[in-house]
């Protein structure tokens, strides 16, 4: 029986040979191993029924999309928070109170900041917004906007890209300099 | 060459989740439709929810009316798998009547959409 | 052919039975006991077993007693003599009113055409008057495709079977779907 | 040695001659330092990345260009180089003993180590010598979660301790000083780094923190009896790097996790500079200040970082309605606005509306469209401005030099203003031009400390006359520099006489222009002022009450130039606004706003750049947005104005000038068509210039959330008793 089964498995890998050298791009890519007899049985085609083969083949090749994506029905938002909100894409500031700078290459996408109350049992703080912790981080500008296109958000852009600080001339000497009108020593 | 670039930008190669064509993905949807659509009766028998089977099925059609507009396959085949799984908890009964007249929202008073009474009840 | 009916024949039946033989009484019991088994069952299977509880049964039997006795029962069970034996005793249901499930009634074109009318008339999206074989559901009828889906499950409801999807997509007028329901149900006239 | 009394000897002679040759031997110091054409750049390897730096680079700045951050306490980019902590010693190759990364330039072809062994020992070392003497006081110190030594500690230090109690003194304590209510000191957390120190002397210009002591005696204070007291002082706060300096009024209320921080902009003075709100569930607990080279570096001025705690008190929170016996009653909206609906149907078109010092852009815009749309015409500023068609042109109230062009001023002249109280953040930058680039200072009006010497000329005002006619010493000074600058204040442009001031000035500015460079500045003193004038107003209330309304809006309006007899018996006053002041005192409707926490709003600042402040929290109980209040009346009344939402109001914006909905970008207004004013008359009258603010206790309180702010009241209490002190002082001293 088994011996059936590689029958049609290599026939189906043959035929999708031929596929493959058609110019067309619809089953360009193959699906079965190509290596003959010794190879170990994928346990996912060898019971496969043809027309089960045929729709796995299909599944592993690419089909053609628009690359602008609209995920709004299926992100979990609740739609009409899209209709009135703004996602705000900015670049963390620096923390004024520490010197780290590690943080803020990051950009993030947040939402308008909406009501928040004490929770009277416990006073922990309670909110109405379904979006008020989201905070997601992307590696560039570029990235967020299209994470909010994808999603159907409305977005801004809420920072200029970072351009590299100019360096400050700093030097010690500077403290002992003749014209510096600083050198009033602190009594 | 611009032009080329432009089209091969406007579409990308991704992989299927089910389907490879909007047909198949249409074929999906409507087997859907007629599942839920033969379930409704029971559905009414089942959690004894104070609808009628037309209200059942205009509230079904109402909600796949909602995503008419989809186009893109991968969408399309998430919203049919989500709709098999409500279909799957639906006719096992992991479901309470709650969540069956949760579709109708009667408990949620509608919020309000003109300027005004958004004003007063201080709603964003 | 309502349970009301059925109680009544078998009250009817247990009476007669009752006074002649208190002897095999179990059987009857078991008779009665298979009788409420198959009340459930349509009419006409209680007619035939009616016919076995009249029998006699002697205390030992002889092979060729036997042999007869299964000759005579397939004899006056096969499918053939069966059939004109219904046909001869419709006439006399039909006063009774009483509809024997286990075939379909008979269908013809001009029925099937007629009954796939009055499904669609009977659909509220459709406006009757624009409606005839010909139109098509989608173009000319303005529905749209869960409207046609219904449709289509209305056509199984009515016919009593499954249309596939595969064929359900097809079948875009009434014309379409009386051919397919006369395919499927062999009626050719 | 000799040259530095010389010059000092020579600019203190008042003659202009002394002056002149002053200059010149400064400038020939200047012009020997700076080599003329672009050295060729040197190279040097950090972790053995090559990177091509100007001689000069520090190795810390080179190992930034790298993407390598160097940990540090005392180095401060916008202070003076200290290298006193020792944290940023690197190993550079060949070199003896390891290098202080901050202060010592890279030479050609060193390499530098910022991760080997010695480096990292090096900063093991300089931790366990700081963590010695650091108290344990983590739990209880507000620093904790935002402490460098904390990070620092963990990241560079040894996994434990080797100390150990030798003779049972136990580690090093010192006793806290008291600089003021602003300012908590715990000075035994101090880690010696004197960023304070540099900041007082250097940015904030007061002289009063020193290091005494030495060694392990070695101790952070003013050593005598005396308050820290500038307007800059919240800035050591974000300084310090350990817990020794913290916030007073913010101490223990909240730690660094809990809180959310919003990104918005201060409103209480027209710098605009940006901050974040710290909040926790709607609540505002503090502001920072956010970095922006343009506007406030990274500083922020005292009254904007404390008055914070003014929005809890005195808040408008429920509509009110004057009923017939004099006295507010509280209603609910729909009463209200029907209430101010009716009075708006029986004024027919004699509408007026004032709007105030925190007035935003949206809910002034709102404001003009529904006066229009009753066929009102008065719409003007509380502040009022030169007489005549002065607002048209936009070069006629902008700081036109912008505040980073200030920086790079050499000759600047102050008329009627005071920007050390009006705009800390704006003095900071005359404060680095004067240390930095030789910047000239004249100032025009009563003697005033600025922190940095200027020669007053006097108060006359016939000096304007003098200066502007170039016959005067200063006017030499002015022409003679490369980016001269003139700075009127705004209280000054509302004397009788402004348009004349600001004529002859215009005038004068017109001789001194530079093509890239603008020398006409009006330093204004309310973040509303130049938004209102961007967007049609008016100026000067005295209009609105000349206009005998029957319906007066008041929009913020708390400076009480508008008060109840000036108006007519029968008009019905309404005021918007977020704080029970001046305006609500004398209002018929009063409508609760929302503060700048608590909405999405655009405020222009004196520079014209138009920023968005962000919402951290909700308006508390039944207050809602300015331009909501304003879009509502319009539909109870019957005339709703055009928009909804808040993208609508923008739109709306985007065509009244396109330059609002461009946020954080700069819109230089053209100078050419200022122009001669039509047949204006030049003569100054003689009354005296004055300044508004002339000390630190009229800083802290000039609108209504900072008279509302309990610190900002212990803080002038602070400062008089500071000033009782003194004299006594002086008393004692002088009998």
């Amino acid at each position: 029986m088994s011996l059936l089964r590689r029958v049609m498995c290599l026939r189906a890998a043959s035929n999708s040979l031929q596929f493959l050298n058609s110019a067309t791009n619809k089953n360009a890519s193959r699906c079965a191993s190509t290596k003959d007899t010794d190879a170990p049985l994928d346990p996912k085609t060898a019971l496969a029924r043809p027309e089960e083969l045929e729709q796995h083949c299909q599944l592993s090749e690419t089909i053609t999309v628009p690359t602008a994506v609209d995920l709004s029905p299926i992100s979990g938002v609740p739609s009409a928070q899209l209709k009135q909100r703004r996602a705000r894409i900015h670049l963390p500031p620096k923390h004024a109170m520490q010197s780290g700078i590690n943080n803020l290459k990051k950009w993030q996408i947040e939402f308008d900041n909406r009501e928040r109350w004490e929770n009277p049992l416990m006073g922990w703080a309670s909110t109405g917004d379904p979006l008020s912790n989201l905070n997601l981080h992307f590696g560039s500008k570029d990235e967020a906007i299209t994470y909010c296109e994808r999603n159907g958000w409305r977005w801004y852009i809420d920072a200029k890209e970072p351009k590299p600080k100019e360096q400050k001339k700093k030097s010690y000497a500077d403290n002992f300099s003749w014209n510096k009108r600083t050198r009033l020593s602190t009594k | 060459m611009a032009g080329r670039e432009a089209v091969k930008r406007a579409v990308q190669q991704v992989r299927p989740i089910l389907s490879v064509d909007r047909e198949e993905a249409r074929k999906r949807a409507l087997n859907l439709y007629k599942a839920w659509y033969r379930q409704i009766p029971y559905i009414v028998m089942d959690y004894d929810i104070p609808m009628t089977v037309e209200q059942c099925r205009s509230k079904l059609r109402e909600q796949f009316v909602k995503d008419r507009h989809v186009t893109d396959i991968r969408v399309i085949d998430m919203l049919v798998i989500k709709g098999q799984m409500e279909l799957k908890e639906t006719v096992e009964i992991w479901k309470q009547k709650g969540h069956i007249m949760r579709y109708w929202k009667e408990s949620q008073d509608p919020k309000p959409t003109d300027f005004l009474s958004k004003f007063i009840q201080g709603v964003h | 052919m309502s349970f009301t009916q059925i109680a009544r024949n078998c009250g009817r039946l247990a009476a007669t039975l009752g006074t002649k033989r208190m002897a095999s009484g179990a059987v009857i019991q078991s008779q009665a006991f298979r009788m409420m088994h198959r009340i459930a069952v349509p009419a006409v299977a209680n007619q035939v077993s009616q016919k076995f509880a009249l029998r006699s049964y002697s205390a030992k039997r002889t092979i060729e007693d036997i042999k007869f006795r299964v000759l005579k029962v397939v004899s006056a069970y096969d499918k053939v003599t069966a059939d004109k034996e219904l046909a001869s005793s419709r006439c006399r249901w039909q006063t009774q009113s009483v509809r024997r499930y286990s075939a379909k009634p008979p269908l013809s074109l001009k029925l099937i055409n007629e009954r796939v009318l009055l499904v669609l008339k009977l659909y509220d999206k459709i406006d009757p008057s624009k409606l005839n074989v010909e139109s098509h559901f989608i173009n000319d009828l303005g529905l749209d495709s869960l409207d046609h889906v219904e449709v289509i499950m209305a056509m199984e409801d009515e016919f009593g079977f499954e249309i596939p999807d595969s064929d359900a997509e097809k079948l875009l007028k009434p014309a379409d779907i009386i051919k397919y329901v006369a395919d499927k149900e062999d009626v050719y006239e | 040695m000799i040259r530095a009394p010389l010059v000092k000897a020579l600019s203190a002679l008042g003659s202009p001659t002394h002056q002149i040759a002053s200059r010149a031997v400064r400038t020939s110091a200047i012009v020997a330092q700076t080599p003329a054409k672009a050295p060729e750049k040197i190279e040097v390897f950090v972790d053995d990345i090559p990177v091509k730096v100007l001689p000069g680079t520090t190795v810390l700045q080179a190992a930034a260009l790298v993407g390598v951050e160097i940990p540090r306490f005392c180095y401060h980019e916008r202070l003076a180089v200290a290298g006193n902590c020792r944290m940023c010693l690197v190993e550079v190759e060949k070199s003896p003993k390891p290098v202080a990364a901050c202060a010592m330039p890279v030479m050609k072809g060193w390499r530098i180590k910022t991760n080997s062994d010695l480096t990292r020992k090096a900063r093991e070392g300089v931790m366990e010598f700081l963590l010695m003497n650091h108290p344990l006081d983590c739990p209880i110190c507000d620093q904790g979660g935002e402490c460098d030594l904390q990070d620092q500690a963990m990241a560079f230090g040894s996994d434990r301790s080797r100390f150990t109690d030798i003779h049972y003194t136990g580690k090093r304590a010192v006793e806290d000083k008291d600089i003021g209510p602003l300012v908590k000191t715990i000075m035994t957390r101090c880690i010696h780094c004197t960023r304070c120190v540099r900041f007082a002397s250097e940015i904030a210009g007061v002289d009063d923190l020193g290091t005494t002591g030495r060694g392990n005696d070695m101790q952070i204070g003013t050593y005598v009896e005396k308050l820290f007291l500038t307007e800059l002082s919240g800035n050591v706060i974000d300084l310090c790097p350990v817990g020794a300096l913290t916030n007073k009024p913010y101490s223990f209320v909240a730690r660094p996790w809990e809180i959310r921080k919003v990104s918005s902009i201060d409103v209480l003075d027209a710098v605009g500079s940006n901050i974040v709100v710290s909040t926790r569930t709607n609540e505002v607990l503090r502001i920072l200040p956010r970095e922006n080279e343009d506007v406030n570096e990274e500083w922020l001025a005292d009254k904007s970082r404390f008055a914070c705690d003014g929005l809890k008190r005195q808040r408008l929170i429920a509509p009110m309605v004057r009923m017939p016996n004099g006295e507010l009653q509280a209603v609910e909206w729909e009463g209200a606005l029907i209430a101010v609906a009716k009075a708006l149907k029986k004024a027919n078109g004699q509408v007026a509306g004032v709007a105030g010092q925190l007035a935003d852009v949206e809910a002034m815009v709102a404001l003009k469209d529904l006066i229009n749309r009753l066929e009102g015409e008065t719409v003007v500023t509380e502040q009022g401005f030169i007489k005549g068609s002065g607002t048209d042109v936009r070069a006629n109230y902008l700081l036109n030099s912008t505040i980073a062009g200030l920086e790079e001023a050499d000759a600047v002249l102050l008329v009627g203003t005071n920007p050390r109280y009006e705009a800390p953040l704006v003095n900071t930058r005359l404060r680095k031009a004067y240390v930095h680039n030789e910047l000239q200072i004249a100032s025009i009006g009563p003697k005033v400390d600025l922190s940095y010497e200027h020669n007053n000329l006097g108060s006359d005002p016939a000096l304007i006359k003098d200066v502007c006619s170039g016959s005067h010493a200063f006017s030499k000074v002015l022409e003679g520099a490369k980016k001269p600058a003139i700075i009127i204040g705004a209280d000054l442009l509302e004397r009788e006489d402004g348009a004349a001031i600001h004529a002859t000035i215009v005038e004068y500015c017109q001789k001194l222009k530079k093509p890239e460079w603008n020398p006409f500045n009006v330093l204004q003193n309310n973040a509303a002022q130049v938004g209102a004038y961007d967007v049609g107003y008016q100026a000067g209330a005295d209009r609105a009450i000349k206009a005998q309304p029957k319906v007066l809006f008041l929009l913020n309006a708390d400076a009480g130039k508008v008060t109840r007899e000036q108006l007519p018996k029968d008009c019905f006053v309404v005021y918007i606004g977020s704080h029970g002041d001046n305006g609500a005192s004398i209002a018929d409707a009063v409508l609760p706003g929302a503060a700048y926490t608590e909405k999405q709003a655009i405020y222009v600042n004196t520079e014209g750049r138009p920023q968005q402040t962000l919402p951290g929290v909700s308006p508390p109980g039944m207050a809602r947005e300015d331009w909501k209040i304003l879009r509502a009346i319009s539909e109870v009344v019957g005339t709703p104005l055009p928009y909804d939402t808040l993208d609508e109001l923008r739109s709306r914006l985007e065509d009244i000038s396109p330059h609002l909905t461009r946020l954080g970008e700069l819109e230089p207004a053209g100078f050419n068509e200022t122009g001669a004013q039509a047949a204006i008359s030049k003569s100054i009258s003689g009354v005296a210039i004055d300044v508004k603010q002339k000390e630190l206790k009229d800083y802290f309180m000039t609108d209504a959330i900072s008279r509302a702010s309990p610190t900002m009241a212990k803080c002038i209490s602070a400062v008089n008793k500071q000033q009782r002190q003194d004299e006594q002082s002086k008393q004692s001293v002088a009998i």
